[in-house]
């Protein structure tokens, strides 16, 4: 048997007191598709930058065909013919196709070679691209393609794809699998990221589990079951929903032919959004990154209050014109995808971030009461058990799945009457996960409207009792969940979804 | 006729410091750092040119010494910035107050010398072409200079694979990152040559143009050169045409003068930056504009992945 | 080689240490200088640090320098704080002096004899109206426009200082001052109200102080000031929570355009007594200097203020008493301000050794 | 190492640049041995406050050297201070007061600006005695002296009106106050007198100092036509402009020959030393008393030198004789007839004007183009 085309044995990698990768080991065929699959902070990341040479591990070892190597940058793992594909593009917004695939080649290739390159990579794998394009006129998916093409043009022996599918339609991840077989076939190595185990199952020949930084186990996926994996991911059976009998009340969110021009060239417009949420009831938005989401989100808190007043209704009241603050005041609550930045200032802390949203500390001419800030933070950390050092804690220093909980935390004891959430579990780990969409089924069943736009169409289908599909910047009729299924979810996120009959309130 | 040459003459005269420093700094922002200290570079640049030429005697010598000095500076804002992440504004009015108190002390000795004689600069023969030859051939080399860095530039920007590697670490520096292009030290390189950029229109200033070293006598005109950038929307061709305007407004309120306008000299004093105020707001007024040509991360700071 | 780690956590003791530590990097370097020029770095030092807070008249004279500095770094504190880069403080200044000082004259020429403290508000009033008045230009054009209010408020100092220069050649020129550029002299019932007998101190400090504590509450202890806080570290979250970034520019502007202004106005009315070229020393762009050494805190601009005012006053001493050049002063100023960004970083950071891993 | 290399970097600025400067300073001597010196009077301590730096090569570098001429000329039995690049504003009341603190009992102030701050102290401090340049102020302690510089603009203009080719000169002007007022009248009027077709052009740069707006002024006034220029800021750019252009200007306030030897045509130099001389000898002699000193070309304090080979040997005599003229005649600049550039008489045939008349110069005269600027 030949020596493996990847070896890795004993790597470890801190940061700070935090060890990402511990005594990791791992052997990757020739030809061989290998997953590595970890919940959301395992340190599958970390590894594979350390395996493109874009990290160096603390202690350990990588053979490369049975010899040892010390990567110093990712242009040296290139050299060798290792490629990479990041979960977040390493694209450039203002330069073309062509530019984009030159930046990641060797040095010394000229721009028309590489032009041919992206069209000869093309017709091979099924993977069509005009070079000239600039690329923020390009789709999420396109964009993969770009990157894909930029790994392939450099005939890698060793391809790295860190979580490819989380922006892809079901259909479009059918034809990355095919593609993938197809460089698989060539002798082309693969290491697959990923924490969705059919994708795992359907396409990977072997499988290295992490968590929390070690090493869990070595598979062969095709012969486990999805429970099996997960034992082996997370340590225990996922932890499973109590299924619940929606009870929708009144109308409280209506959104009704909404158009917008979108803000900048860099945005999608909306067109003829029409959209009910109804008291007690958790309605989902699904749709491929890009296709809107950010625009619809921002016409419905407030942060873009250009809609037409009538377009957006709570509980029959006009807001379209009116600003976040006002509307929530109104009742309607919300929960952004950034945590950082957005749904929490880093540098303040956990006290004075309520502040953003909740008002109930302040006094006469808006003095702040720090005692009773302290108090109502105090609250919301052990109502859903955030782990903190407490309520003077800068936001920044909690950990992702943390700052999510005390976020989405905030917005529930403001008891809302419409909350609209966005990613609720997006890079959260499992427990967090299972504990967010928990509190946001009680918070329907005690009378709330709530509003899920997720790209995870697994949670989706998990928590919401009827679905709409956004792509282009339209709406899909909505379509209750225990009658949808993935495929036609999946073709509806293309934007094929039957004409709608004359749209009936549900 | 020949008042228009001249006066076009003047405007390429006076432009130029302005062109040099807009293109050193054009390239700064390209590649995402905003060097507000511009100015403390130039008067740094200027004092050190003009005691070189003066002790030397030759001002080749000052303009290369104005240049390295121009671009150690940078260097030193450069590594504060782009490895200890200061904020980069901060950091450059740091470098503006701090070059304008060493050049002050540094030149103390230099108030007042006289550098060797200066010549009338003509281009051989083609000086002498009526109305063209006064308007455009009796610039000094510099001036031409300035013209053949901006076509360089933009060359350089448009044209090679190590522009696009310096544009795309402006626009995405953790893209590029991730590429494993090394973007510090590409910024950092970049920030060196913008200040040898600065450094030598700080030169020009002090060997050619005036010359003389006096304390602040680049008087706002690397203020002006960070105009310039927004301005020109990061592009050199236009960094080039903004400071031949800038410059012929420069000489127009003392044309304006000499000739008798009734309007008290103070105003028209104002025209250069009430110029630059009215032209920032044309250009600005369109941001879709701006955020195409915009380096994305123009300003912001760069953590090397963790 | 060096490596830096994000703190998850500012550390609070480099936050306190770090100020000392500049402060001591900058005395070094000027000991050094004052070595390598030949002077005794000991006296050196002792004549620019010590000497300025000799006796009454020294500490006095600090507060009078320091009057203005205070003033200008507030609102600069505010702005920076905000991500507002209004760097034309300078401008602002000018205007609330030719505001106050227009004022004081006009009454001076109509002989209307108000009283010390019945014209003492109006001053106040006067310098910050016009002080807000000029920064609502760079608030206009960055709001409507989206024009740099970085290059703008810089543009609008010259504009000022024309301005000023035009008034005093020109229509406000003194007809008994043989032309000379400069106004009437005020009256006296104009004059900023003194504290101490004999000494050039005036009310502009305690009023100064009084402000510093008023930014304070109104920065950490009010929703307003918190929203002002958040535009700039984060925009996005700012949106989000619905505090309007417009609102903000606008307030912060005026605010800190108001407070140049008020400085301004107390110096025309106070040690000058009358309006000529010369009412700033760049108190404008020192004031930059003193809100980043002070931490972007308004306490911290109290204290910036008077070491800078030290730095000024003692620059003068040193030439006069050990003949040492004027520039000094602005280069230590400028590396006080460097080793303050440098040692910053360490309340972000954590400092690795060893292995060269940054790149 | 952060810090470390930090301070390199910083240091090896201030080595490149500061001590390269620097270097020529000498080491402050070594204290002689310490042998019994006679017991000798206090010498006075006398400060000087200066308004510019003492390299500017004009305004401030003139009074150095008068302040290096008495310490030539009076020995140990005076000592002097200064203190350079003092603002005008506030901040020189603090710098007058500390040199007198320390000891300074005769005090010069060499700015306009510094009028006000310097009657406030001699206020307090009745036993110092104050000396302003240029000023108007005056106290039993504090007196004014000024130079009548107009003489040598005159001699200029004389020497201007008889080289010019286009009849056109020039005036880089810094601020319309009387006295560059009457510079730029007194140098049209000595041109006129040898040559009526001659008109002035002025261009105000709004700075004493500004080397490169000065530069900028002399291009623009030499595009349209001047070519003898005149200025009344400190620097030598509108003398190296004038070179570079091929036409002829003046040195001011130093003899500027060596700048630019072909355009060179005299320098109108001053002289403070002469009047230094006299303040310290009264202080010493305790015979200072308060009065206005306007000292020029017949008492030195001000002259016209330096007149260069290539000019015509009867364009030098009639220089010499112009001199000759004001030196028999001091101030006589100013005689009537005057007519402004509007044609108003403003002073009447055969009248000569008084210190009152020449303080209060707003207008130009016949033959200077344009308006004063803010006049009214």
């Amino acid at each position: 048997m030949t020596a493996p085309r990847l070896e890795l044995s004993h790597v470890t990698k801190r940061f700070g007191d935090v060890v990402a990768c511990d005594d990791v080991a791992l052997s990757v065929q020739p030809g061989e598709i290998h997953a590595v699959l970890g919940e959301n902070g395992a340190g599958k990341s970390t590894l594979m930058k350390v395996i493109y040479g874009a990290l160096r591990p603390d202690a350990g070892e990588m053979r490369w065909n049975g010899e040892p190597v010390a990567l110093q940058s990712p242009h040296q793992a290139r050299e060798l013919g290792i490629a990479m594909v990041f979960q977040h593009f390493s694209l450039f917004d203002t330069l073309t196709v062509a530019e984009n695939v030159w930046l990641g080649q060797a040095p010394g290739r000229p721009l028309q070679a590489v032009r041919e390159g992206i069209r000869r990579t093309g017709e091979t794998y099924g993977l069509e691209l005009d070079p000239e394009r600039p690329v923020h006129v390009l789709s999420v998916g396109e964009r993969q393609r770009v990157e894909i093409v930029r790994a392939l043009l450099g005939e890698p022996r060793l391809l790295i794809l860190d979580e490819p599918t989380s922006v892809l339609t079901p259909q479009a991840v059918e034809r990355l699998f095919t593609t993938l077989r197809k460089l698989a076939a060539t002798g082309c190595s693969i290491l697959y990221i990923s924490h969705k185990l059919d994708e795992i199952r359907a396409l990977c020949h072997r499988c290295t589990v992490l968590r929390a930084g070690r090493v869990t186990g070595t598979c062969d996926p095709t012969r486990e079951t999805n429970a099996s994996l997960s034992r082996l991911m997370i340590g225990r059976e996922p932890p499973r929903l109590t299924q619940r009998a929606p009870r929708p009340g009144e109308v409280a969110l209506r959104v009704h032919d909404l158009h917008l021009p979108r803000p900048d060239r860099f945005g999608t417009s909306l067109a003829g959004i029409d959209l009910t949420v109804r008291t007690g009831e958790v309605v989902g938005i699904a749709g491929v990154s890009g296709n809107g989401q950010q625009e619809l989100l921002a016409a419905l808190s407030g942060e873009d209050p250009r809609a037409d007043a009538g377009a957006v209704q709570l509980l029959g009241a006009p807001i379209g014109r009116k600003g976040a603050s006002a509307r929530r005041k109104l009742g309607l609550h919300f929960v952004p995808e950034e945590r950082l930045g957005r749904g929490a200032v880093p540098t303040l802390t956990l006290a004075a971030n309520l502040l953003l949203t909740r008002h109930e500390a302040l006094r006469r001419l808006g003095f702040i009461d720090r005692r009773a800030l302290r108090s109502q933070a105090e609250g919301i950390i052990g109502r859903f058990r955030v782990a903190t050092s407490g309520p003077a804690a800068v936001a920044r220093s909690l950990s992702g799945g943390n700052l999510q909980k005390y976020i989405v935390g905030r917005e529930i004891d403001a008891v809302p009457r419409v909350l609209i959430v966005a990613q609720p579990t997006w890079g959260v780990d499992v427990g967090a996960s299972a504990q967010i969409r928990a509190e946001l089924l009680a918070l329907a069943d005690a009378g709330c409207a709530v509003l899920v736009v997720s790209e995870d169409l697994d949670e989706l289908f998990e928590i919401s009792d009827r679905m709409y599909v956004i792509a282009r910047g339209r709406l899909s009729p909505s379509i209750d969940t225990h009658q949808a299924t993935v495929e036609q979810i999946g073709e509806w996120m293309s934007g094929l979804w039957p004409a709608p009959a004359a749209e009936v309130i549900p | 006729m020949n008042d228009l040459a001249l006066l076009l003459a003047a405007t390429l005269s006076a432009g130029t410091p302005l062109a040099l420093a807009g293109l050193g700094l054009c390239i700064n922002e390209r590649a995402g750092v905003v060097n507000l200290g511009a100015e403390g570079m130039m008067l740094v640049s200027a004092v050190t040119g003009f005691a070189v030429a003066f002790h030397t005697g030759s001002d080749l010598l000052g303009f290369a010494a104005g240049a390295a000095a121009g671009a150690l500076v940078a260097a030193g804002f450069g590594f504060l910035v782009i490895w200890l992440n200061t904020n980069q504004y901060a950091t450059g009015l740091a470098v503006s107050l701090f070059g304008g108190g060493i050049s002050a002390f540094a030149g103390i000795d230099y108030v007042g010398r006289q550098l060797t004689e200066r010549l009338e600069h003509a281009v051989p023969g083609l000086s002498r072409i009526p109305f063209l030859g006064p308007a455009l051939f009796r610039q000094h080399a510099l001036a031409y200079g300035a013209m053949a860095a901006a076509l360089a530039i933009a060359a350089f920007f448009y044209r090679t694979r190590a522009g696009l590697v310096l544009r795309a670490v402006g626009e995405s520096p953790d893209a590029a990152h991730a590429l494993g292009y090394p973007v510090r030290r590409i910024r950092l390189a970049a920030v060196a040559l913008g200040g040898a950029l600065c450094g030598l229109s700080g030169a020009y200033l002090s060997v050619i143009y005036t010359p003389l070293w006096v304390e602040g006598m680049v008087a706002g005109r690397g203020w002006i050169a960070l105009a310039l950038t927004t301005f020109a929307s990061w592009r050199p061709g236009r960094v080039l045409l903004g400071a031949y305007l800038f410059g012929g407004v420069t000489m127009l309120q003392f044309r304006l003068q000499a000739q008798g306008v009734q309007l008290p000299s103070e105003f028209l004093g104002m025209l250069p930056y009430l110029s630059t105020v009215v032209v920032l707001v044309l250009i600005s007024r369109n941001p879709l504009r701006i955020r195409l040509d915009m380096p994305a991360s123009l300003g912001k700071p760069f953590f090397p992945g963790t | 080689m060096i490596r830096l780690e994000v703190r998850s956590t500012p550390s609070r003791l480099a936050s306190a240490l770090s100020p000392l530590a500049a402060l001591l990097f900058t005395v070094a370097v000027a000991g050094l200088i004052f070595w390598a020029l030949g002077k005794d770095p000991v006296r050196g030092l002792k004549v620019f640090l010590w000497e300025p807070l000799h006796g009454t008249r020294g500490l006095t004279e600090l507060g009078l320098k320091a009057t203005p500095l205070t003033l200008c770094a507030l609102g600069l504190t505010v702005c920076f704080r905000s991500n507002v880069w209004n760097i034309g403080a300078e401008g602002q200044y000018l205007m609330g002096a030719i505001g106050g000082g227009g004022l004081a004259l006009w009454f001076t020429n109509a002989g209307l004899d108000v009283g010390r403290w019945g014209f003492f508000p109006l001053l106040l009033l006067a310098g910050a109206l016009a002080g807000a008045a000029w920064a609502a230009v760079v608030a206009l054009l960055r709001d409507r426009f989206n024009a740099s209010e970085i290059l703008v408020s810089l543009m609008l100092v010259y504009v000022a200082n024309l301005f000023l220069t035009w008034l005093v050649f020109g229509p406000w020129k003194d007809p008994k001052g043989f032309n000379f550029p400069q106004t009437t002299s005020f009256a006296a019932f104009t004059e900023v109200p003194r504290l101490v007998p004999g000494m050039r101190l005036h009310l502009g400090y305690p009023v100064a102080l009084l402000l510093a504590v008023a930014v304070w509450v109104f920065m950490f202890r009010t929703h307003r000031g918190l929203q002002l806080q958040v535009g700039g570290p984060a925009p996005l979250a700012a949106r989000y929570a619905g505090f309007s970034a417009r609102a903000a520019l606008w307030m912060v502007l005026l605010g800190s355009g108001a407070l140049a202004g008020v400085a301004g106005a107390f110096e025309a009315a106070g040690p000058m007594g009358q309006l000529t070229p010369h009412v700033s020393m760049g108190y404008g762009f020192t004031a930059i200097i003193v809100a980043f050494v002070g931490r972007l805190h308004p306490l911290g601009a109290v204290l910036s203020s008077l070491l800078l005012a030290v730095f000024v006053i003692g620059g003068e001493l040193a030439q006069s008493r050990i003949g040492l050049p004027a520039a000094l002063s602005g280069i230590f100023q400028g590396v006080l301000l460097f080793s303050l960004l440098a040692c910053d970083t360490l309340i972000n950071h954590r400092v690795r050794w060893g292995g060269s891993r940054g790149r | 190492m952060k810090i470390r290399s930090l301070l390199s970097t910083i240091l090896a600025a201030v080595a490149a640049l500061g001590l390269a400067a620097c270097s020529e300073e000498k080491k402050p001597a070594a204290a002689p041995a310490a042998a019994p010196a006679p017991a000798k009077p206090e010498p006075l301590k006398i400060g000087f406050v200066y308004v510019g730096p003492v390299g500017d090569a004009g305004w401030t570098f003139a009074h150095d050297l008068g302040r290096k001429a008495i310490e030539a000329r009076f020995g140990d039995r005076i000592k002097t201070t200064y203190v350079e690049k003092v603002p005008e504003g506030p901040d020189a009341e603090r710098v007058i007061r500390d040199l007198v603190a320390q000891g300074n009992k005769l005090v010069f102030a060499t700015s306009f600006g510094f009028g006000d701050s310097m009657a406030k102290v001699a206020k307090d401090h009745p036993d110092v005695f104050f000396e302003h340049a240029t000023g108007f102020k005056t106290a039993p302690n504090l007196r004014v002296y000024e130079g009548r510089f107009y003489e040598d603009a005159y001699l200029a203009g004389v020497m201007a009106g008889l080289m010019t080719k286009t009849n056109t000169l020039g005036f880089v002007a810094s601020f319309p106050i009387p006295e560059v007022l009457r510079n730029i009248n007194a140098y049209t009027l000595g041109a006129q007198s040898v040559n009526p077709k001659v008109k002035t052009k002025v261009v105000w740069v709004s700075a004493w100092f500004d080397p490169p707006k000065e530069t900028e002024a002399a291009m623009s006034l030499i595009d349209q036509g001047a070519d003898v220029l005149l200025q009344n800021t400190d620097s030598t750019a509108v003398l190296q402009a004038a070179e570079k252009r091929g036409k002829y200007a003046f040195g001011w306030d130093s003899d500027m020959s060596a700048v630019a030897p072909k355009a060179h045509l005299g320098s109108c130099v001053l002289n403070w030393g002469v009047y230094y001389e006299k303040a310290v000898g009264e202080v010493l002699a305790k015979t200072w008393k308060t009065e206005e000193t306007k000292w020029g070309i017949k008492e030195g304090v001000n002259d016209f030198v330096k007149i260069p080979e290539f000019v015509p040997a009867e364009v030098k005599k009639k220089v010499e004789e112009a001199k000759a003229f004001l030196v028999a005649n001091p101030g006589a600049v100013f005689r009537g007839p005057i007519t402004d550039n509007t044609g108003k008489v403003v002073l009447q045939k055969d009248q000569v004007a008084d210190d009152k008349w020449k303080g209060e110069v707003n207008f130009y005269v016949k033959g200077v183009e344009g308006k004063v600027p803010s006049g009214k």
